[in-house]
């Protein structure tokens, strides 16, 4: 599903925020990306669906290369991602239920799907009484999971969630990653960057590990241990 | 297609209410800026009209030496009227001519006290068509008539031929150079605005990018809206130039005897309000397409 | 008080080249709307000095019946020239009249031969002061001039005069219509365009508010940079206006031989350029200060 | 240092984000804020700092009755509170160090004051070698380490901070920890809205719950027990 080959990335000339990563995630996978503040997690997923270029290396998703992809099929790629993004990157003029079916207007789903589908989205993150507030309107953890409907609603091939659970209290989490189990289940690759160490340690999976823009760790239930903090 | 042209439609209705400061600076600038352009089109087209209605005193007169018979007379004003150049011919006999001239003393008519009519030429006044006012026109107009023994002498006022011909050109001049810079203007201050409101709402465009929005499927909107903005300003560019001729040219202008009793002043003909609307419409639209292809980048 | 406004002075430099977008967006939209502005104004100095010009025209004409000894007339000469409306007075002789009467009639002036020359009186032409250039002012001129039985009859170019008011106030109304047009138009795009340039900072102003920022510590770079950006689009505009000017007005209108003839046409007098610059100041300063108003609220 | 009286907030008509909330908090003191997403947490901070005005009841902060306070009296207010807002609010267009060095201008410090204090505080959190770059070009918890400093630069006598720790990893957040004990110490009051358990567990104080828009907790340290979570 997700290659990726020595894959460089800088923004500034002098310091690189990702230095030679490789990983294979297969299809249906279900994977952590941890690593301290600045360690390079966002930017890999944000190589992942396209909002940056690597300066090095090879990116496949899904079958295409999207290092060498026209920036014309970026869009087309990205309908079939479900992203989460850390800063929720939430349309504010909008109403939350505008927000949520976006992504499906923009598939041309039919406007009734659409209703259900978002109606339903917003229910299993608690907000369907809120579906006509705007983001600003809502507390910081409303608006996570805003965020978290908009990326499942459709259903994605691969959900990327970039800390899709800083801001939300332990119990909400849980619930949140039982529909990310939920969605893996149903066949979507899941990636989750987190810092999280309680959720890691209650959904055991597959972790990867970054610390300043390298690979340190790549390691699967089986071989994983309690972190030490 | 159709279906999504329906619904763009719908989002971008949406998009206009839900930031009506934004809209409304669109709005209002398109119309503000337009009004200007409205009512220099409208100043320049009476100007112009009132250069075409002073070029109607242009004439070629042709004296003859001897009165002519009524008959000869009959024949050439017909075979004069069947020049291209010529709008309409009407002949001015001795005595005629005298009482103009005594005319056109006024205060000094008394100086012609005691002097017979016959001192004066009869003559025919001949009116050249729109085209043909100009001294080339007059000029070639005399080149025919000389076939005519009859005619002794052809004078077309010269002088005031040059001096309107010079007046006209400067109008002309003044009317392209400022429009030009009037046209110039209104696309520079209303792409500005159209650019600043869309910048306003980059991050959304890009959220929007983010999401797999195609470039098209996010602009569509946008131009929609931009080419309403712009059409609501024309329409309302329209109306404010309206009232303003209705309240302040019409009344004002009116009122001094020079010009009303020259022609009345005119408002834009059916076909330039048309084109100010549509110039409306085109300005939004270009103008968020430009500004589109800056902020969405995917 | 002096050290804080120095300090705000380099925080509006630094905002300035942050957002070099907005900042050029604002300094364009004064420039071209002041650029307008300016133009019309240099339109409207043009044709009020050249009104100014034909209005020398006005005269007042004293005719006496029986040829002046050369003694009284100097007295006389001297008295209407200590009248407050007189400009000049000049003699014309028998003779000079019938020159000039021929010269007059130009291409008739063959009619008058064989007439004596003394069939025309002698007169007095009266120039007037600028402000007694109207009916009113002719009038009381030859009211106190009726007290010398000497002097016959009197005119003043009734019909020329009236025509000529007309002509000034039609003029004078479209300058003040349109240019209170034309100033109401550029205070709205102006100060439309700097409110959008602060809209897409709200949140900037929002977050200043939030860390404890007062108002007037919030608001005075901005102030600041508003009417900075403010002058140099009247900076822009007189220096766009100039190159407008030195470009096609001048060489254009030179080429005419009816305004060369006349006059130099003329750019906008010292006092006017820096009323120019200064509203781009006031219009950056005043805009910027409305839209502050609306988005710095505490 | 803050008393809250009967305080109560709704946003709109039909739901009320605090019912009738009541809390006094000593000088010196070092407070949790807990409670479900949209339990009103950052709402309570928001009446603290006069973003919002409480509907009914009166709030006493450093003495000042702020609910009667004119609006022109707010900033001065603000001056002595150090804020980590749970959305970060930089400066985007500022530098780091400009972002920091704002409230300080704002106080009308020298410029080689600010600039020692700026740089001292940007190296507490371990960004002294980013100062010139822009907000949106630093990771997510790089983020949230700015508006921390900021916060922290003025030596606050009231710190409030909306879920401080929400996009920074174990280690890092266990140094913030750190930081905000030790402004504590210095005379501090320290008032931190957060989720994090694992953060109260390590670090044991005040802790005040929030449910609903309702007080439903106010333990110390001493009747403390280990959450169910
Ligand atoms: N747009 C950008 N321009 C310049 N540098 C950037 C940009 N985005 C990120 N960086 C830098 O790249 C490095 C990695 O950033 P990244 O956002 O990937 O970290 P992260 O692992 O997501 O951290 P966090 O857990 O704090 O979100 C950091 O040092 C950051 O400062
Ligand atoms: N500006 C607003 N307009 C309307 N409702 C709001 C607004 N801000 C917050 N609310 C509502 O008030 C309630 C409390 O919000 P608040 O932000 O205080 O929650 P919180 O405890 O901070 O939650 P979180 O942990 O998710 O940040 C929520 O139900 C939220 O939807
Ligand atoms: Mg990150
Ligand atoms: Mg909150």
């Amino acid at each position: 599903m997700i290659q990726i080959y020595n894959v460089f990335k800088s923004y500034q000339k002098d310091s690189a925020a990702l230095e030679g990563i490789s990983v294979k995630i297969p299809k249906g996978d279900f994977v952590y990306i941890t690593g301290p503040s600045g360690a390079g997690k966002s930017t890999l997923l944000k190589l992942l669906y396209g909002a940056e270029k690597p300066n090095r290396g090879q990116i496949l998703v899904n079958g295409q290369n999207i290092t060498r992809m026209r920036s014309a099929r970026i869009p087309i790629l990205r309908r079939c991602l479900g992203i989460v993004f850390q800063d929720f990157k939430l349309l504010t003029r909008r109403t939350v239920f505008e927000n949520v079916s976006f992504p499906l207007e923009i598939q041309g789903r039919k406007r009734y799907e659409i209703s259900k589908k978002v109606y339903q989205a917003l229910k299993t993150v608690g907000l369907e009484h809120k579906l006509n507030r705007r983001p600003l309107e809502l507390s910081g953890g409303e608006q996570q999971r805003v965020a978290i409907a908009r990326a499942l609603v459709v259903e994605p091939l691969v959900l990327i969630a970039d800390e899709p659970t800083g801001n939300l209290d332990p119990q909400v989490t849980l619930e949140i990653m039982e529909l990310f189990k939920g969605a893996n289940a149903r066949g979507s690759t899941v990636l989750i960057a987190t810092h999280d160490r309680e959720m890691i340690r209650r959904f055991p999976r597959r972790v990867i590990s970054l610390d300043g823009g390298r690979l340190v760790g790549d390691r699967t239930p089986e071989t994983f241990s309690v972190p030490r903090g | 297609m159709f279906g999504s042209l329906i619904y763009a439609a719908r989002r971008s209705v949406r998009n206009m209410r839900q930031s009506p400061f934004l809209c409304g600076a669109a709005v209002g600038t398109v119309a503000v800026s337009l009004s200007i352009l409205a009512l220099f089109a409208i100043l320049a087209l009476n100007v112009q009209e009132l250069t075409r209605h002073w070029s109607e005193e242009i004439q070629v007169t042709v004296y003859m030496d001897v009165p002519p018979q009524e008959e000869a007379l009959g024949e050439w004003i017909e075979k004069i009227e069947g020049y291209p150049e010529v709008e309409k011919v009407s002949y001015v006999s001795r005595g005629e001519a005298f009482d103009r001239f005594r005319e056109r003393l006024s205060e000094d008519a008394d100086l012609l006290e005691g002097l017979e009519p016959d001192i004066l030429p009869a003559s025919l006044g001949i009116g050249l068509k729109e085209n043909f006012r100009n001294r080339a026109g007059a000029e070639t107009l005399i080149e025919k008539l000389r076939e005519n023994p009859s005619f002794s002498d052809f004078r077309y006022g010269q002088e005031w031929l040059e001096r309107f011909e010079t007046f006209a050109d400067m109008l002309q001049m003044i009317v392209t150079v400022l429009g030009g810079f009037l046209l110039f203007a209104t696309l520079f201050i209303v792409s500005n605005t159209i650019k600043l409101t869309l910048y306003a709402r980059r991050e959304e465009l890009e959220v929007m990018a983010l999401v797999g929005g195609t470039p098209l499927f996010i602009k569509t909107p946008f131009l929609l809206e931009g080419a309403l903005q712009g059409t609501l300003g024309g329409l309302m560019a329209l109306a404010g130039a309206f009232v303003f001729f209705e309240l302040f040219l019409l009344e004002g202008l009116a009122a001094l005897p020079f010009f009303s009793g020259l022609y009345g002043i005119i408002f834009l003909p059916g076909s330039h309000q048309l084109l100010l609307v549509l110039s409306g419409t085109t300005l939004g639209l270009f103008g968020s397409f430009i500004s589109l292809r800056k902020f969405v980048r995917i």
